[in-house]
């Protein structure tokens, strides 16, 4: 079963909404099937050939060529299979996916994996705002499943996440953690301002100095031992988090008191620094 | 979650025993809120009117209206999220400390007073202006006053209410609700509303180049907003519907003179607490009023082809 | 048949269906590893009179642990899981918990039978315990002393075996009591059993009941050097001291394997090896020495 | 004109029950005969007079308010697609002003009652009622937390009180007056509540909530309206509350009332973990009084969000609940709060509410004077009538409900003992006719010849709720709007309206407070005529 493969042939004028990019959309349809798909240009329904040339059929693994800055809700909901995608993406990448695997070269839009259940989703460049976060108004944003983003990222990642990670590569805008209410978040380059605000219950960990709100309070440093075994599952993503005591060791702010919460972030120490200070 | 709590005006002329303005400027931008509603008035629970009131004011700078407050805390600019956030924990008595205030510019005397004097209160009320609600932070910084507000509920009666900018913006607002479910940035698209504030909001629509035409109506964004914003405005066929000459009919294709609703159009306006106010017309115009060139363009697209694909009249799976 | 001068008895060991947990427990170090065991394994000698019948299974090096920490698999041993669930938590509870640095794992991720662990220790943390789900299981992070303790939420339980013994027989104390240490160390090595008893060797072996009526199991007349001039003795006429080692394992086939090992550790100068059973009336397994040793040599 | 042949006909008001025969429709009215009109074939259906809601809320601020609050259910809903007979808009706990005419009329429901309108803001409510087609709307106003009128009769000036009732009435083109548990939002200004009926307000030395409800009730009787004082009584949701409940009643005195959602109110025990079902009492003392009409309030399980004029409640709620909280008082009026909410059939309050509701309208012996409500959008949305009806109808059906619950739960309820099983007829009456004839409408709820043409045919299903959820013709002052499941046409409905005299001077009374205490003109409070949609203003009745 060789993977379904699309190009883009032509940019859409103005955002093109394609739901249907998806294993569970394509995987059991025919060459001629998949080809009249529909897809929503503004107001105006069309074909998914319209804009892509397509090869291949019947397959959960799909290859998609091409600059899909203006394609929205790509892999919306998909629960098996695995989506590859070699260029930029629009708004709502994997937005409730329950399972499969996304992954960019490229950038991405906001809203990548917005409460999604399970599943994986990486981006090689960077995002937008409001990664794995709840929709406007909804009590929860992902349950479930990682986000590795190795580039910078928008505002509200994580927002009212409920279990799962988030990896974000470099700098993240504020609110990163906003409304937490478990899972984590790591932030290997740090993040701008805000970072937890209202937290309820979570982890963020950064492995950078950060600005902390003025409602969250230092507790200790100290090399916590779930972090080992958090550790061991980063690094099968290719991530590595430093925990060992001869290395340094995490500052513990918990908060945010406003709430008040029992979130929790570290802060990570090297040795020299913990030495120095 | 916290929440909206609020009132009609006429509350805060009658009840208000204590009133604070967080990032705004009511005496030079709202000039008749003093005296109408907020401060002045004799209310029927406050009958020696400013003297049965006390008036607190946040703002980075000393306006005018601090000449009005009792008290006036000058917050370090971009930090009013940070003391809010501190408020709503003293106000629940956490512990915190002198050191974690000190980077809003106030004191923890300062603030603690504060709460003692909102938690003694017997009606409390606090307005916000842009100067907290379109600073970094934005909807956040509204969310911290609401929420302070919903929570001093557990102590004694409060509420918060924004002051809004010009025009009917609440009236635009509370339509848009009826009519759609969705105060705002709603988007038809899919010939039924979707809501994203940041994804259908005018601003960010207009900023990304996400839309290839734009009617205006009641609004002049040419003038406030972005540049990127205006620059596409004046890429795309844009139609305006104004009375006068403006900084974005200048840019549009096509400006229709309308007549001003309120001195010669009928209407209804919404104030800020979302009281309606009928609008009648004291002066004829010889220009349409807005209402009637709508209903003509509508009634023009009416007649093209519909270009909705055939479906069902309602779908359960909404994208 | 014998083994050098011991003669390997015709018998058979006669053992029963038990359940078991296994724990993974790390600490910082060798010596707070060593603690920990040792207070989790204490007094658990047999469920006759203990919670439940415990070891060490085997220790782990920091890269076979999941936090990467010298580690200890430790091995429970029940009648039934619900009184095992029980000596689990009040063990984990009062000895693991209180132990400096150590953390605790299910040694039995496959099991569907779960007990609880985490689940109801982390009422400990008062409120502030925290959960966390890593790799799809669920951990709980207990506040203490010197920062967290980390404790799987739930345990497996398995379906094993206890009660494979053997009896050596010697001509002298000193002689038997060296052959059991040899028979102990040859069980230690290997994996999925333990040997509850201190040093996994029993001197007081038992049998079913007794002449007082309180009492469900006395001790082992026929294996009484000083009793021979009462009751029909079973020593070898050359013996004049036993040993008794209890071996319980999470298979059938771990016992066989150990029972094997320790035969041909303790064998040699002995007169005689035995094993112990009811007349294979009250256990489903019988381990016939001479099939275990067989096997064990077909199996070489 | 239109002629329905071979109909099963249903219609109390005429006790025809489930008689083969014809309706004939011209001009939007039931007549004798029509000729030479189209037919639509009825046989083997099932045909009811057009579906008549008491009490609900559809229109105005707080529902408006609640929309803007719950983003998260309209994206969850049923959408209406835009399209050359409707507009767009979502369905859900809070559906859009059309999406709610398009979801009555397409359930067979073509009367509705929006319960709660302040003054101030009833252009609002007017508004959006407009804007909801194919029904026809009354709604009642909010009066018994109007600080003007709570300082009447502080003043024991009942004369002037009634002159102001009346100008309020027609100033806010209401069809009715409708009390908030009275005394508690004017006490919820500043916090508080009012629990005694017989203490006074706070605030004020002499008006109790007692005096509010007979002096409104009286005031209601006295101009004639043709709805009663509708009612939603003191410590509403709160256990133990049945004793106010009934110390209201009594406190009418024979006068005429319209117990709005009663379910809210029958409650006994002492707090939350005692809670039961206390419905029986209140059902017996219902049976034994015949000058109170109610409708049910019930409660299904599932996401809601609450809205109610009864702020101190609502604040409760969301202490309880965490969620989230809206309130919004309106000055020297009323008030109302918000809070999204989810009944569990888990949750022992929550499965105790689900029975009352039930067994109030199976205890409650007359199906004339209890009717079909949840209370919309508080106890479930309105959409999901048919489910109860399904529940009146088919014990086993409920009998299958209460399966799974505790003993616990089942200890505080009577539904597992009660065996009655509703017939058409009744559904008929409790959904229609009931609800027509307590509203004092006399030309809606039945078939006879005059009513207006608001018919619903059915196709006989044995599937209670699939039946009534999909009518297969729904007919609108003789317009076919639903056929199907497909909306037809969006004709606009009547706004219906009374107009009780009142002396003229009154104005010159009200006019110098409304500079007083108001931050709103006297010459702008008024509703004008012009906001209201095809008025048709009711007559004001005889009550003696």
């Amino acid at each position: 079963m060789s993977a379904i493969r699309l190009t883009l042939k032509e940019q859409p004028g103005v955002p093109l909404e394609t739901e249907v990019l998806s294993p569970d959309a394509l995987a059991d349809l025919a060459h001629d099937e998949i080809r009249s798909l529909p897809v929503q240009l503004g107001k105006r329904r069309r074909r998914l050939d319209d804009f892509f040339e397509i090869e291949g059929e019947r397959s959960d693994e799909i290859e998609v060529h091409g600059d899909l800055s203006l394609l929205k809700w790509i892999g919306r909901g998909m629960s098996r299979g695995r989506l590859t995608i070699h260029g930029n993406v629009g708004m709502h990448l994997g937005a409730y996916m329950t399972g499969g695997s996304i992954e960019v070269h490229g950038d991405a839009g906001d809203w990548v994996g917005a409460e999604m259940g399970d599943g994986l989703i990486s981006v090689h460049g960077n995002a937008g705002g409001q990664i794995g976060a709840a929709y406007r108004g909804s009590p929860t944003g992902m349950r479930g499943g990682t986000i590795v983003i190795d580039g910078s990222t928008g505002l509200e990642v994580g927002m009212r996440m409920k279990k799962g990670t988030i990896v974000i590569g470099d700098t993240a805008k504020d609110f990163a953690g906003l409304q937490m209410k478990g899972g984590n978040i790591v932030l290997l380059a740090g993040a701008e301002l805000r970072t937890g605000a209202w937290m309820i219950r979570g982890t963020i960990i950064s492995l950078k100095p950060i600005a902390m709100l003025p409602t969250f309070r230092l507790a200790r440093s100290y090399n916590p031992e779930f972090l080992r075994l958090y550790a061991r599952f980063l690094s099968g993503l290719g991530i590595t988090l430093p925990c060992a005591a001869d290395e340094g060791r995490y500052d513990l702010y918990s908060g945010d008191v406003s709430v008040p919460g029992k979130g929790e972030i570290f802060v990570w120490q090297p040795a020299e620094a913990a030495a120095s200070r | 979650m916290g929440g909206k709590v609020s009132c009609t005006l006429g509350e805060v002329k009658n009840r208000a025993d204590f009133v604070l303005y967080w990032g705004g400027n009511p005496a030079e931008c709202h000039p008749r809120h003093f005296t109408k509603y907020a401060l002045m008035p004799k209310g029927r629970f406050v009958p020696r009117g400013r003297k049965d009131r006390t008036m607190v004011l946040v703002d980075i700078r000393e306006t005018k209206s601090v000449k009005a407050a009792d008290i006036f805390l000058q917050i370090r600019p971009g930090k009013d999220f940070e003391a809010l956030s501190i408020l709503r924990a003293l106000v629940k008595g956490q512990h915190v400390d002198e050191k974690q205030v000190a980077e809003t510019g106030l004191t923890l005397e300062q603030l603690t007073d504060l709460v003692d004097r909102m938690k003694r209160a017997k009606f409390g009320v606090m307005f916000f202006g842009m100067g907290l609600s379109m600073t970094r932070g934005k909807h956040m910084n509204s969310a911290s006053i609401l929420t302070l507000a919903a929570e001093l509920n557990a102590y004694t009666k409060f509420v918060a209410m924004p002051m809004r900018g010009h025009g009917n913006v609440t009236g635009a607002d509370v339509v848009m609700r009826w009519t759609t479910g969705y105060p705002f940035g709603v988007n038809f698209s899919r010939g039924y509303p979707r809501y994203n504030p940041g994804e259908f909001s005018t601003v960010d629509l207009l900023v990304r180049g996400d839309v290839d035409a734009a009617l205006i109506l009641g609004a002049d964004p040419g003038a406030t907003m972005p540049q990127p914003a205006i620059d596409h405005l004046a890429r795309i066929p844009t139609v305006v519907l104004d009375p006068k000459v403006t900084h974005t009919s200048r840019l549009a294709r096509v400006h229709i003179t309308t007549a001003v609703t309120g001195i010669s159009a009928p209407g209804t306006g919404y104030r800020m607490d979302e009281i309606p106010l009928p609008l009648r017309p004291a002066l004829r115009s010889p220009y349409p009023t807005d209402e009637d060139v709508v209903r003509r363009i509508h009634q023009a697209v009416a007649e093209k082809p519909d270009w909705m694909a055939a479906g069902g009249q309602t779908t359960t799976t909404q994208i | 048949m014998k083994i050098g001068a011991t003669h390997i008895e015709d018998t058979f060991a006669e053992a029963f269906p038990m359940r078991f947990a296994r724990l993974i427990v790390t600490a910082a170090d060798d010596h707070w590893l060593d603690m920990a065991c040792r207070e989790a394994t204490g007094f658990a000698t047999s469920v006759i009179g203990c919670d439940a019948e415990a070891g060490v299974e085997q220790l782990l090096s920091p890269d076979a642990t999941p936090d990467g920490r010298p580690g200890a698999a430790l091995l429970f041993f029940g009648f039934s899981s619900e009184p095992l669930g029980k000596a689990l938590l009040a063990r984990a509870g009062q000895c693991l918990l209180p132990c400096a640095t150590t953390a605790v794992y299910d040694g039995l991720p496959d099991a569907e039978k779960r007990v609880p662990l985490g689940s109801h220790l982390r009422y400990f943390g008062d409120g502030y315990q925290k959960s966390k789900v890593i790799a799809g299981v669920r951990y709980w992070r207990i506040p203490v002393m010197d920062g967290e303790f980390l404790v799987e939420e739930n345990a497996g339980v398995g379906e094993g075996v206890g009660g494979g013994n053997l009896i050596l027989q010697g001509e002298t104390q000193a002689q038997a009591l060296a052959a059991a240490r040899r028979a102990a160390e040859a069980i230690a090595e290997l994996p999925g059993v333990i040997a509850p008893f201190p040093g996994g060797v029993v001197r007081a072996g038992s049998k079913v009941g007794s002449r007082y009526k309180q009492l469900s199991a006395s001790t082992n007349d026929p294996y009484c050097p000083t009793l021979a001039g009462h009751v029909e003795t079973k020593l070898h006429p050359a013996a004049n001291c036993s040993y008794e080692l209890v071996i319980d394992g999470i298979t059938e086939a771990a016992i066989a394997h150990a029972m094997a090992g320790a035969v041909h550790a303790a064998a040699g100068e002995l007169p005689a090896i035995t094993a112990g059973n009811y007349g294979g009336k009250l256990g489903k397994f019988h381990f016939r020495l001479r099939e275990v040793l067989g096997d064990s040599r077909s199996g070489e | 004109m239109l002629r329905i042949v071979g109909g099963q006909v249903y219609d109390p008001a005429h006790g025809i029950d489930g008689v083969v025969q014809d309706v004939c429709i011209q001009d939007g009215r039931i007549v004798e005969n029509v000729d030479a009109a189209p037919t639509i074939d009825a046989s083997g259906m099932i045909v009811f007079p057009g579906g008549v809601d008491v009490h609900t809320h559809v229109a105005g601020g707080s529902i408006n308010f609640a929309r803007a609050m719950t983003p998260e259910d309209h994206r969850r809903t049923t959408a209406f697609i835009r399209s050359q007979t409707n507009r767009a808009g979502v369905g859900g706990m809070t559906p859009t002003t059309f999406a709610t005419g398009y979801l009555y009329a397409g359930m067979g429901w073509t009367t509705v009652n929006e319960a709660a309108v302040p003054i101030l803001s009833a252009k609002h409510t007017h508004e959006e009622l407009r804007d909801i087609p194919i029904v026809d709307k009354s709604c009642c106003v909010l009066l018994a937390n109007n600080e003007i009128l709570l300082d009447l009769l502080e003043a024991g000036e009942m004369e002037r009180a009634r002159e102001v009732v009346a100008w309020q009435i027609w100033a806010s083109k209401a069809y009715g007056v409708k009390a908030v548990n009275p005394g508690g939002v004017a006490a919820w200004k500043y916090g508080k509540n009012a629990e005694q009926l017989s203490e006074p307000v706070d605030g004020y030395h002499k008006v109790t909530p007692a005096k509010i409800v007979a002096g409104l009730a009286q005031i209601v009787d006295d101009l004639g309206l043709p709805h009663p004082l509708h009612l939603h009584c003191n410590n509403l949701g709160v256990p133990g509350n049945l004793t106010t409940t009934l110390e209201t009643m009594q406190n009418l005195d024979g006068r005429r009332a319209h117990m709005a959602h009663l379910q809210y109110h029958a409650y006994g025990g002492d707090d939350w973990s005692t809670m039961r079902s206390e419905a029986p009492q209140l059902a017996d003392y219902m049976n034994a009084h015949r000058n109170f009409t109610t409708d049910a309030g019930a409660v299904l399980f599932g996401d809601t969000v609450t809205i109610t004029a009864d702020g101190p409640w609502q604040h409760l709620l969301y202490k309880l609940t965490g969620r989230k909280w809206g309130n919004l008082d309106v000055e020297n009026e009323t008030g109302c709060g918000i809070v999204p909410y989810t009944y569990r059939p888990t949750n022992l309050v929550n499965a105790v509410q689900w029975a009352v509701g039930l067994e109030l309208l199976l205890l409650i012996d007359d199906p004339w004077r209890v009717f079909l409500t949840t209370d919309h959008p508080n106890g479930a949305c309105f959409w999901r009538y048919p489910e109860i009806i399904q529940l009146l109808m088919c014990r086993d059906f409920r009998r299958d409900c209460m399966a799974g619950q505790s003993d616990k739960a089942l200890s505080r309820i009577h539904l597992p003992d009660i065996d009655r099983e509703y017939t058409l007829y009744e559904i008929a009456t409790i959904t229609s006719a009931g609800p027509a004839r307590a509203l004092g409408l006399p030309r809606k709820g039945h078939l006879g010849v005059g009513a207006d043409a608001d018919v619903v045919i059915y196709d006989q299903d044995d599937d209670v709720a699939r039946m009534f959820g999909h009518p297969r013709y729904v007919i609108k002052g003789g317009e076919i709007v639903i056929e199907d499941g497909d909306i037809r046409a969006t004709p606009e409905g009547r706004g219906l309206l009374v107009r009780p005299p009142h002396d003229e001077q009154i104005e010159a009374f009200l006019r110098p407070l409304f500079e007083d205490y108001y931050t709103m003109s006297f010459d702008n409070y008024s509703v004008e005529m012009e906001r209201i949609q095809q008025p048709e203003i009711c007559d004001c009745i005889d009550t003696e």
